[in-house]
Formats: C-alpha cells, structure tokens, sequence
C-alpha cells in the first residue's frame, strides 16, 4: 500500500439530508484494496450514514459513488453486494425468530430445485462460525444468542461473502478483546488478499492498532483522512472532538465511603447466576467485570426484578423484595440496559415520549403534562448532549445518541442506586469523558452506581471497586490500586482460585459467599 | 401519522349521501345514524385501547349479547319485588358494569396470566357467550317486561337538548378514552407495551396489568353498551351483536390503528365507526343496488375509504 | 308528490326459506313497480333484529314511507318500533311472525309454525303407526325453531315415536350433513328422520346415501323446495310428503298492501295461511318450477 | 417449538371420543369425520403460509361459497354444449383453480401493491364474495344440474384403498405444503418476511413476490377445497363456508403457527384442524350436552387444547 493505485471505491462531493437537515456536506474519500480504512468521528457525526451509502442501503442525496474510477448508482443492496461491497450493521441485521443457519444464508439460500439443501447450510454454517471462532449452534433461534454471538454471526455472514470490499459499522462495540482480536486476525488476512476493509469504532486503541488509513468526521464532514502511521490516540481524539481533551477519568475522591445501602446475599438467578453477595456504600462506583456470559447482566437484572430470582436484599438497611422492576423503582434502584434496542428504546416513538416513559407514573399524576415533557426533553438533550433532530423518531438517531438518550431516560427517575450496564457502549471518546465526570458526580452527590462493563479500563478508571464475576458466580473483588487489568483477566479467568498463582501487581482477594468492603487506606 | 385522511373518507361519503337524498342531512337521519352506532362506537373505544397494546378481542359482540340477556333475566326476576322503577333499572345496570367487568377479566386473565394467544381465548368465549345466550332464552328470545320496557325506553330514546342519550354517552366515552389514550398516564403505557412489550417491561411498566386493565376496560364498555342497547329492543337473542366484534375491529383500524399495536387513536376509531355506519345507511337510501349486494357494495366502500384514507396520506 | 313510498323489510337471505322468500319479495316489487306507476317501494334486508329496526327508522327518516311490510326477524324486538310506526299513521303489514302485541297491525298474513310443527308430527304417527325411532333435525335456534319443534313433539306424543336426539342443523345443508354423519354413527338403528326443512333434508339424504344405511325409511323436510316437491310427486319412497311453508306469503302481503294503498278495497284484516301436508296426490299444485326455491 | 403439545391435545380428545362412543373410532366414523374435515384442512394450509409470512385471510370462507357458485354455473351452462362427462368436471375445475388464483391474486395485489392492512382488504372481499354468491343463486340455492352431480359426486365419496378422495388430496397438500414450508427455499422466505420483513428486504428477499405468492396459494388451495366441496351435495349459497376463516385461522395457530407470522408449520395446522373437527364430531355423539351448549363446550375445548399444548411446552 502507499503506492499509487486506484481506489476501489470512492465518495465523491456527497451529500445527505434527510427532510430538511443535511447531515452529510459534500463528503469526499477513498477505499483502495488491501486496505484497512477506519472512518472515526462523534456520535452522529454521519458515519453509519456514510457508510450505508456506500454499500447500497440508501441513496445519496447528491454526489457520485465511484466504484473503480466510474461513477455507479446502487439502486438495492443486492446491486452493491453483486460487486462485491458488503456491509455489516450497527444495529443488528438479523431475524431474531430465524435460526443461525437461517439467518446465516438469507436471501441466498443452497438449493436443489426448489428443496432447500439443509444439511449442507448447516455444515457451511458451522464453518464460517469456527472460522470466528464462534460456536453458536446454526439450528438455534438466533433470540437466544448472546449479543456478541449475534455481533460474530454477522461478521461470519459478511465474510462468508467474499467481499472486495468490506464495511463495518461498529462491529466490535459488543465484543470482548479476545473476539476483537479473533475478528482482526481475519481482518489481517482479508487485508492481506487484497480486500478493502472499512470500519469504524469508538475504541480507538483498536484504530491504532489495525487501520492503515483514518477517516475523522465532524459534523458530516471529513476533517482529516490519510494514513495512520504517526497520527497517535490522543490526537485522533482531539480531531473527532474539535478541542482539547483532558484526562478521561475523573479523580477518584480519597474519601472514607459512606454507609451500605445496598446489601444482597445468595442471590440466585436460575440458569445463569449463584449465590451473589456483596454490598455497595454511598457514593461509592462499583464496577463488576467477567468475560462475556460470566452472568453479570442477569444477576443485575435479578436484583433490579426483571427476571426471576431468589436471594435476600437490604437497602438502606430494610430487607426488601423485589418481584418486578417498579418495586426496585420504589426503593430508588434503577438498571440502564446493555442492549438499547430491543430493551431500552421504543425506536419507533419520539426522543419525548422515551425519555419520560420510565419516570412517568412518579412524576405525572393521572394526566401527562405535555408543555413539562418537553421540557424534560430539552434538559436531557443539554445535559447529555444528545445530537439529532428533535421529531426524529429514535431508532434513527445515531447509535451513541441513542445510548445517551437511554441514559437519560434512566436518570429521569432520580435513582439512589444506579445500575449501569455497558454504559458507555458505542459512545464517542468525548461523550465517554462526560459520562465518566457525569456517573462520579452522581456518586459524589450521595449516588452509589454499580457499573458493569467489558472494557477493562473503564473499570480501572473508574471505579472505587471492583467485583470479578465467573460462570454465574462471584470469585473475588479488587479495590483502589489493586484494580488491574491483570488482576481481573486472573479472577475472570479462574487462574486466582489455583494455590500459588497470587503473584503479580494485583492482590486478589478471594471469592466468599459475601465480600465486605474492605478498602485499604 | 395522518390526520386528514379518515376525515376525507368520511366526507366523500356525507358528499355522496347528500347528492342521493336531501333527508340524509335531516337532523331525524343523523340522530338515528349516531345513536345506533353508540352500541359499536362505545365498543371500539375499548377496543382501540386493546389493540394499541398489542391485543385482539373477537368476544365484544357474543359479550354484548350475553351481558344484554342477563341484565334482562335478572331485570324480569327483581320486578316482582321492586315493581317498575328506577331501582330495577339501577339493578339492571350495576348487572350489566359488573358482568362486562369479569368477563373483561376472564379475557384478560387467560391472555396474560395463563398466556394463550388473544385470538384463541376470545374466539373461544366468543362461541361460550354465544351459547349461554341461547340456552338462557332456550334458543328463543329474551324479552324484557313490557310495562318496565316502557319506562327503561327513553334511555335510548329521549335526551337532553334534542340529542339523544346514546349520542351523549357514546360522546363523553370518545372524549375520556382520547384524553386518556393520548394524553394519559395509562395510555401511554398501553402504547409502549403494544410498541415493545420488553422495553415497556425495562421501563418499569407493569405491562401484564396494562394488557389485562385493557380488557377490562374493553368489558366494561361491553357493559356500557349495553346498558344503551337493552332500552332499544328490549330483548336478546342468539343473533343480537353479531358480527360487532369485526365491526368494532375494522372502525379502529380504519381510525389508523396499528393491528399490530403500539399506536392508537381513538377519534381515529369515532371516524372509523361513522365511516361504517353511514355506508349501511347510504344503501338504505337509494335503490340503485339489489339488496343482494349490500354486502359488496359495502366491501367495496370500505377497501375505498382505507385506499382514499392511505391517498390523502402520501399526498401529503 | 304523487307518488307513495311503500317499505319492505325482511330478514336476509341466511338460509334456504328465507331465500325464496327473498326472492319472492324482489320479484313482486320489480313486477307492482311496473303496474302500480304511483308506487314506490323500498326492500331492505336485515341480518339481525338490531339491523332491522335501523332499515325501518331509515325508512322513516329518509323515504317518507306510507306503509310498512315488515316480517319480523324477532317478534319482541321489533314490536316497539314498529307500534310506535303504527302510531304515527304509517299503514303496517305484518307477515310471518305475529308482534308480541295484539293489534298494531293493520294487515296481518300469518304463517303458523306450530301447526308446521303439528302437520309434521301428524305425518309421522300416520306413517309408522308402530312407533318407531327417529332424529331431527332443527334449525337456527330461534323461536320460530321452538314453536315448531312443541308443534312436533304435541302432535306425536303417546303414538310410540321416539326422539334418539336433536341436533341443530341451522336451516343449512352442510351443517346438517355433518349433524345426520354423526347421527348415523351413532345410532345403529334410526327409523326416519324429521329434518323440518328441505335444506337440511336434502343434507341429511347425502350422508345417508352415502353411508349406504338402508334402516331408514324416509325423511322429512319442509317449506316445499321444488326439488322436494319434484320428489314427492314422482313417488320417491324417501321423501313421501312435504310440508308446506311458503316463502311466496310475502308476496301475498306486499301485493295485498299495494292494492290497500291504491284502492279503497278492504284489505285489513288477519289472514293465516296454514301449514299443508303435500302428498304425491296432491304434489302437484305445490310445484313452482320457475321459483328459486 | 414444542413437538408434542398439539399432539397431547389431540390424543386427550380421541380417548374422549372412544370412551363416550364405541363407535368413534370406527371406519365409518374417522372416514366422516377426516373428509369433512377436508376443506378447511386444504384452506388451512394456504392460511399456514399467509400466516407465517406475516399476513391474515378473512375472507376464505365466502370465497369458497363465491368459487362453488361459480363452478356450479359454469358448469351447468356447459352442459347442454359438453354433456355429462369428463370435460365438464374438467372445465369446472379448471374454473376452481383460476377463479382461486384470480381472487388470491387481488387480496394479495390490495395488501401488497396498493398497501392496505390485510385485515381490511380481506374483510371487504369476504363481503364482496358473499354477497356476489347470494346475487347469482337470487338469494336461493345453485344446484348442479342432477346427472352431472351423480357423476361429479364419487370425487368426495369414492376413493382408494378405502381412503377417500378428499382425504387423499388433503393429504398431498399437507404433504407437499410441509415440505415446501420446512425444507423450501420458498418456505425460508415466507418465515423470513414474517419474521422481519425489513432484514428479509435487506438480504435481497423480495418480499412484496413472497406475501402475494402466499396469498395466490391460499386463493388456489381455496379453490382445490371447493372442487372437493362441489361434489358433495352438489350446491352452493349464501351460507356455503361461512365462517370457514375462523376455523382455519383457529386451526393454524392451535398447530402452533405464530399469529403475528415468522414461524409456522403445516402438520400442527393438520393437527389444529382434526382437533376442531373432532371437538363437534364428539358433541353430536354424545347427549351429556344441551345442543345449545354446543357452542359453550367448543370454545371451552379450543382454550383447553391450547391450555393443555402450552403445558406440554413448559413442562419439557
Ligand atoms: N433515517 C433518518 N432520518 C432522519 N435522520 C437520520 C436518519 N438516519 C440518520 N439520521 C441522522 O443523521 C445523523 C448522523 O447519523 P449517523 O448514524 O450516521 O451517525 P454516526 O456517526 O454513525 O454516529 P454513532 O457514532 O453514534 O453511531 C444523526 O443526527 C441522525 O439522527
Ligand atoms: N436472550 C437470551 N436468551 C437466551 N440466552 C441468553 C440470552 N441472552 C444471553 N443469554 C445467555 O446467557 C448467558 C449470560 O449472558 P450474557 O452474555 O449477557 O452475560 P454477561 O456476563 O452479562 O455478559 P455481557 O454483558 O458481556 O454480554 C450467556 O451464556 C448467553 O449466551
Ligand atoms: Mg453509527
Ligand atoms: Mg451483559
């Protein structure tokens, strides 16, 4: 690469608007082959946007798309995918009622006469899964997939393609570092047979250590495009953002934690989660990590009454239970989902009625005031910085808007214990840094916030402790300068419970049925 | 969303009555077309809440039937005792408020709690209100008293200011349901259930009591109707509200209901049952069309107003 | 204005009888249209009693009608209605079913479903002087279906017949082919059967021709379908009489009302048109070749 | 998917069957009861397909009706030119299959093309057919003419090897609608459209091809059903069919097809159908029932089969 050939595709001066608001002005870059391209950018700075015009989903308001030098016009996808351009969704692209191997071969079905050939989709599927190292089984209905199988069947059907170009959109917002770098790996040897791959992420480590070319966007323009080599984190950062970026955490306060106003013991959920106990102080950001499928997201939700579960909890001191989600709103408890689309927004509502849905039978009486919605609507948007057109239904807001959006919508109920799950899931690196002041200013404020999350440094720069969830279960905590990513990856693993492994920079306290704070000082 | 477009529809067709014959627009026309669509109208209200969150309800007219004989039964039964008068109506009513309730109830206790399709439980109470209707009047009809039938008349017949009681009550359901669907706490909820139940249920609303508070709502307005209805024939038969259950279903979607829930709007649902109601009597105005082929040129018409309904629509 | 405005309104066409009638409606208005220039008629069908009483208002409201030949689809329902027609002056014909009370109406051409029930009751205790075992067949629940089933079972109490069972057939021949399959199944043994209308005969003769059972003797229907009629005169063993109903009674009273409205000619009054027994003897004055039904 | 839900159901209601009546699980009997079962069996394995792509039909039974008028017309003026013979029932069967198509056809052209809910267009074509049925029989009868009838007629009653005819062709269209519905590419995508129609779109299923296809199938198999219908008793009118579509559509989801579409399977329709036949075959065997009450009892019977298919779900 480097070397001068002709780019395989390419925007030329293109434009979108939707109704009156233009959100991409006159847009020009290239793709060549044996590429890896990151297009970077603020949440709704029109990269999904972008990205779908190039590979046929919708049509650019004006401009031409150059497909080796001539200009194409895509009228379907079927036309762009029959020249090899592939693209993979931010949101998922999927039939949830359809099995793996169903959705794996839509539209494009084996077949001998009209008979399906069943046994031999299914062992493609197999293949293409093993070759993303996933092992879903094809006669699943995809509705019982976790979200980051559902996010590798998707890269396994884009690259079952034989794409010369490949689009993703965010494909590694669900994934955990090791099905990131499985998925690099085969990004690599696409890149390495020629195939054009463009992607966007929020993480911009992973830009770092993939991409051969940026493409930052601001406000549905291109700021900066060219090659990777030399251009650092920080300064992909402060292009996306048009200012200077500080630390991304917050300090953490020196404070003595305050008293425990949550306390749970032998929470059990059936199927997914045993025996969880801990407690959480005031004001205190308690972070809970674990591989993907360790059961952090069902035993929250269990706590929160959104599904069923046994276990004794106390909070503020008073044994409570909790049988449905309202009950926990009652006692301040509230839980911000992991998987905004099909649990966290009506996408076919207004940002309006979203944003009051949760808060509603607390803060109206019978009647809805109108005139004070919208101006619930107009705080949120300024204190989350949420970025679209007001009247625009939500599920096409941008994904990291929509994500805000649902974070305000939690905060509406004005909860004492937040639950947070993936908070800051395919939000932008400045919005991140909001979140982030945002969550310990709550805390700081008498707010105890449990977060879960995948990303390892979000935890260790985050929170004031941390608890290591593994098969279903607790098996150890980490607090202050013991949380580390080695210490975790130990605990989340099972590597900490073996005698003789409690070497390193993390001391690793061990798992017991209830884990009291006990935070150096 | 469209507003204009079942008012269009709804206009074409005043237009076409007009031109067929000058009494159409005569106040005796118009209060006979409002005061019987009141019986469907009242129903539809409660119906647009039940399909707006996501359910379906084929017993309303078996119900209505059902509720119509046992309010009679239990009218002819008490006379003796309390003899012509208010008490007896009064009686009458409260039979009616509460046996459309637990019916509701029944409905909404089967779909959400034991959870069978809507379809399914209704059709299946559809055909047991039907039969118990038939076996309390012994395959016959059940007739109120004469004398009290009387007294109970002006309940349909007379009103206040020259319009009549059904039109009233029919009136004061639309403006409630509206206020309570669009503007409401409650309707609100019924719309984000019907939108996503699983959101809804992350959101903190309780949508098994939402879905189920719709069919009891639904039930009462049964009830509700009939209280209206009984006043007019004075009797119930096998065959009294058949077929309302499709008329109720078809005024909400011709409203612009979504079927599949999750947006509703029940002055939509008022235009929706005019809409029906005048195609019925716009036939009985003219001679033009053999009687065989009402039925179609019904059908025609109402695929007409959705088409003009859905024109108005893009036009825009 | 000339001309006067006469309603007619009837049940619709849900089953066999009440096609006919229907159609007897139709083609006595199309035919007193041409003869009676003066007159102006209005046919409404109705499915349901609700139904029917929103056709009359309509009437009155929009068409300004003079008389009214209404056949009742229920008699309690309509009798409010219609008597507050009648006191308003509008002339009223009633046809079939009587109102349930007495004297609102002007003209009254009655058909008499007990006595059907009873002629077809008579039928049986002459035709199986031993007793014998049979099935019927009954139509839509309504109280026409009951007053003619008391007329059955009066007429042929302490003669020896037994009923094995009754089921409803709906005036409709599928459902009664289904009800006699079933019947057949069940009963080893069923000497004739009652089907109490031609539709639900003709039903009930498939399933058992087709069942090949050769105990039952013969099948009665009623309201004297041609084809039936046809039968009968030609001395088919299976269906040896019939009994009449005529649809062709509201012909007799939309015509009777034309000529009240038109003349002074005294045409109030009751008029019953009772119930007869067809036999191959006298088939064929009941034979209507040219009638729908 | 539970396998064995329906089943449980259906065999409940064959020990029922046996051991009220010794005769239930006669050849006679089960020959009755499968043949009568036949035309809605045929109709409801169209419904499966329009169903599972995500549609409704309302309108079947009165196209039945509409279609056997029809066949029965032309075929009797056909007589006097054909004679009693095969080329008559040919020609009337070929009249079946294109009429099936043709009214298929517009359903699906109202709902796909012209984008109106299914509900709606196909609640105004089952007024359209019916009343269509009624003017050409002038509110009477269509018979077929008497000697071609006795030709026509061993089509439902004769067969082979003991298995009647229409047996047997219901039989091959369960047979051939399974596989094309579980193992078809055509099958894939009408779950798919069901399922979601916006992903199926954008993996280059043409969706607007596959619901019009499911309904011009429902249209045909509607027309198959009515060539088994005709020879039966030789007639048609106005009430020929009706409320054969809540039958089917009873029968498709009791089989476990989901109503709001995505998944759907032919044997739990055959299964759905037999249940809804034999429900009534066991009233009309049986006198523990006021024949008022039959009504009551089915609809008990349809909830409790479901109840008792859900209960076998949960209980694996
Ligand atoms: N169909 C649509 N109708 C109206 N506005 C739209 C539509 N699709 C996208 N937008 C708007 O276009 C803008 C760009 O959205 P886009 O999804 O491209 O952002 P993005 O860069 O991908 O953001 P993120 O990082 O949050 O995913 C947003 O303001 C969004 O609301
Ligand atoms: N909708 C679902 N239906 C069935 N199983 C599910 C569903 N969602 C998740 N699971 C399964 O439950 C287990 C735990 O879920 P999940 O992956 O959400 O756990 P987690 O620890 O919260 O991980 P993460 O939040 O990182 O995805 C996994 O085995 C997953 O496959
Ligand atoms: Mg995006
Ligand atoms: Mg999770």
């Amino acid at each position: 690469m480097g070397v001068a050939v002709t780019p395989i595709l390419a925007l030329d001066d293109v434009s979108k608007h939707f109704g009156p608001v233009e959100v991409l002005h006159g847009l020009s870059f290239a793709l060549y082959p044996g590429e890896v391209h990151a297009l970077i950018g603020e949440n709704g700075a029109g990269k999904s946007t972008t990205m779908k015009i190039l590979a046929g989903y919708q049509p650019a308001s004006s401009g031409r798309i150059l497909l080796n030098d001539a200009a194409v016009t895509f009228d379907t996808m079927r036309d762009a995918e029959e020249q090899g351009i592939v693209m993979i969704h931010q949101e998922f692209n999927l039939a949830e009622l359809l099995t793996v191997e169903q959705n794996m071969f839509l539209g494009r079905e084996l077949r001998r006469g009209p008979f399906l050939r069943g046994a031999e989709m299914q062992r493609q599927t197999r293949e293409h899964l093993a070759r993303v190292e996933c092992h879903a089984d094809p006669r699943a209905p995809v509705q019982e997939l976790s979200n980051s199988d559902k996010q590798m069947l998707e890269i396994a059907k884009a690259l079952s393609r034989d794409a010369r170009v490949l689009i993703m959109d965010e494909p590694t917002a669900v994934l955990t570092s090791n099905e990131t770098e499985i998925l690099f790996q085969q990004v690599r040897a696409l890149r390495e047979r020629g195939t054009a791959v463009m992607f966007t992420s929020h993480k911009l480590d992973e830009v770092k250590a993939i991409a051969d070319r940026v493409t930052i966007m601001r406000d549905g323009k291109v700021v900066f495009s060219g090659p990777a080599e030399g251009l650092s984190e920080h300064d992909m950062a402060e292009a996306m953002v048009g200012r200077e970026l500080s630390d991304l955490y917050p300090a953490r306060p020196e404070t003595v934690p305050g008293e425990v106003v949550l306390r749970v013991r032998d929470l059990d959920v059936p199927g997914h989660a045993r025996d969880i106990g801990f407690e959480l102080h005031r004001g205190e950001i308690l972070g809970i990590a674990g591989l993907v499928g360790s059961g952090r997201t069902e035993a929250m939700e269990g706590l929160c009454g959104l599904r069923p579960a046994t276990g004794a909890v106390e909070i503020e001191g008073e044994p409570v239970t909790i049988r449905r989600p309202s009950d926990a709103l009652d006692r301040g408890l509230c839980y911000l989902t992991e998987d905004r689309k099909t649990r966290g927004l009506l996408l076919d509502k207004s940002m309006r009625e979203n944003v009051t849905l949760q808060a509603l039978p607390r803060r109206a009486g019978m009647m809805i005031d109108r005139a004070g919605e919208e101006r619930i609507l107009d705080e949120a948007i300024r204190d989350f910085d949420i970025r679209g057109a007001r009247g625009v239904r939500v599920g096409n807001l941008s994904g990291g808007n929509q994500q805000k959006l649902l974070l305000a919508k939690v905060m509406q109920s004005e909860p004492r214990i937040l639950v947070t799950d993936e908070p800051t899931r395919g939000i932008d690196i400045g919005t991140k840094q909001q979140i982030y002041r945002f969550l310990r200013g709550l805390a700081d404020r008498g707010t105890s916030v449990i977060v879960v999350s995948s990303e390892m440094q979000e935890l260790i720069g985050l929170c004031d402790r941390v608890l290591v969830m593994r098969l279903g279960r607790i098996t150890g905590q980490l607090a202050g300068r013991d949380i580390t990513e080695r210490g975790i990856v130990r605990l989340a693993m099972g590597i900490a419970q073996e005698p003789g492994s409690r070497t390193g920079q993390g001391d690793v306290t061990p798992a017991s049925n209830t884990i009291d704070a006990d935070r150096p000082t | 969303m469209t507003v204009i477009g079942p008012v269009v529809a709804l206009i074409a067709l005043i237009v076409i009555g007009a031109m067929l014959n000058p009494n159409f627009l005569g106040y005796a026309n118009l209060t006979n077309v409002l005061s019987r669509s009141a019986f469907i109208g009242i129903i539809a209200v409660g119906m647009t809440f039940v399909i707006t969150a996501g359910g379906l309800d084929l017993s309303v007219g078996s119900m209505a039937a059902f509720i119509a004989g046992l309010m009679i039964v239990v009218m002819n039964a008490a006379l003796p005792v309390l003899g012509v008068g208010l008490p007896v109506i009064l009686l009458g009513v409260a039979t009616a408020l509460i046996a459309g309730l637990i019916a509701g109830l029944i409905n909404g206790l089967l779909i959400t709690k034991v959870g069978i399709e809507a379809f399914i439980v209704t059709l299946g109470t559809m055909g047991i209100y039907r039969s118990l209707v038939t076996w309390m009047a012994d395959g016959g009809t059940l007739s109120l008293d004469f004398g009290l039938r009387t007294f109970y008349r002006p309940v349909y017949y007379d009103g206040i200011l020259g319009i009549s009681w059904p039109i009233i009550v029919f009136a004061l359901c639309v403006i409630v349901g509206e206020i309570f669907l669009s503007r409401g706490v409650f309707g609100r909820h019924v719309a984000a259930t019907g939108a996503n139940a699983e959101v809804a249920h992350y959101s903190s609303v309780n949508t098994t009591r939402v879905r189920l508070a719709t069919y009891v709502l639904l039930g009462l307005l049964v009830g509700v109707a009939t209280i209206m209805y009984v006043p007019r024939l004075g009797s119930a038969s096998q065959t009294t509200g058949i077929l309302w259950e499709l008329e109720a279903i078809a005024a909400v979607i011709i409203g612009g209901t979504y079927l599949k829930g999750g947006f509703g709007r029940v002055w939509g649902t008022v235009i929706g049952v005019l809409i029906l109601s005048l195609i019925e009597n716009i036939l009985n105005l003219t001679d033009h069309v053999s009687p065989y082929l009402n039925g179609a040129v019904q059908g025609v018409m109402i695929i007409l107003a959705v088409i003009l309904q859905r024109g108005a629509k893009t036009g825009k | 204005q000339d001309t006067t405005v006469i309603g007619v309104s009837i049940p619709a066409a849900t089953h066999g009888w009440a096609g006919g009638m229907n159609y007897h409606a139709q083609a006595t208005v199309d035919r007193l249209e041409e003869v009676y220039p003066q007159l102006d008629f209005v046919l409404a069908t109705a499915s349901n009693a609700a139904e029917q009483v929103n056709d009359i208002e309509d009437m009155v409201a929009t068409r300004d009608i003079a008389a009214l030949v209404v056949l009742p689809f229920e008699s309690e329902p309509l009798t409010g209605p219609v008597q507050a027609l009648s006191e308003s002056g509008i002339w009223i014909t009633v046809v079939d079913r009587g109102l349930s009370v007495e004297g609102i109406e002007d003209l009254y051409v009655a058909g008499d479903n007990p006595g059907f029930g009873r002629v077809s009751g008579e039928f049986f205790t002459q035709a199986m002087p031993d007793g014998g075992q049979i099935v019927v067949l009954r139509g839509i629940p309504t109280t026409i279906d009951n007053e003619r089933l008391a007329g059955f079972e009066e007429a042929i109490e302490g003669s020896g017949i037994e009923i094995l069972a009754a089921e409803h057939g709906n005036w409709n021949r599928d459902d009664s082919f289904t009800v006699m399959q079933d019947f057949l199944s069940r009963y080893p043994q069923i000497d004739a059967v009652w089907a109490s209308d031609d539709d639900m005969a003709i039903g009930a003769m498939a399933a058992i021709d087709a069942a090949g059972r050769d105990d039952i003797q013969f099948v009665l229907g009623g309201a004297g379908m041609k084809e039936m009629i046809q039968r009968t005169m030609e001395g088919d063993e299976m269906v040896p009489a019939n009994v009449t109903y005529p649809p062709a009674m509201i012909a007799t009273a939309i015509e009777m009302t034309a000529v009240g409205m038109t003349s002074n000619a005294p045409v109030s009054g009751t008029f019953t048109i009772g119930s007869v027994l067809i036999t191959p003897e006298n088939a064929e004055q009941y034979y209507y070749p040219d009638s729908p039904f």
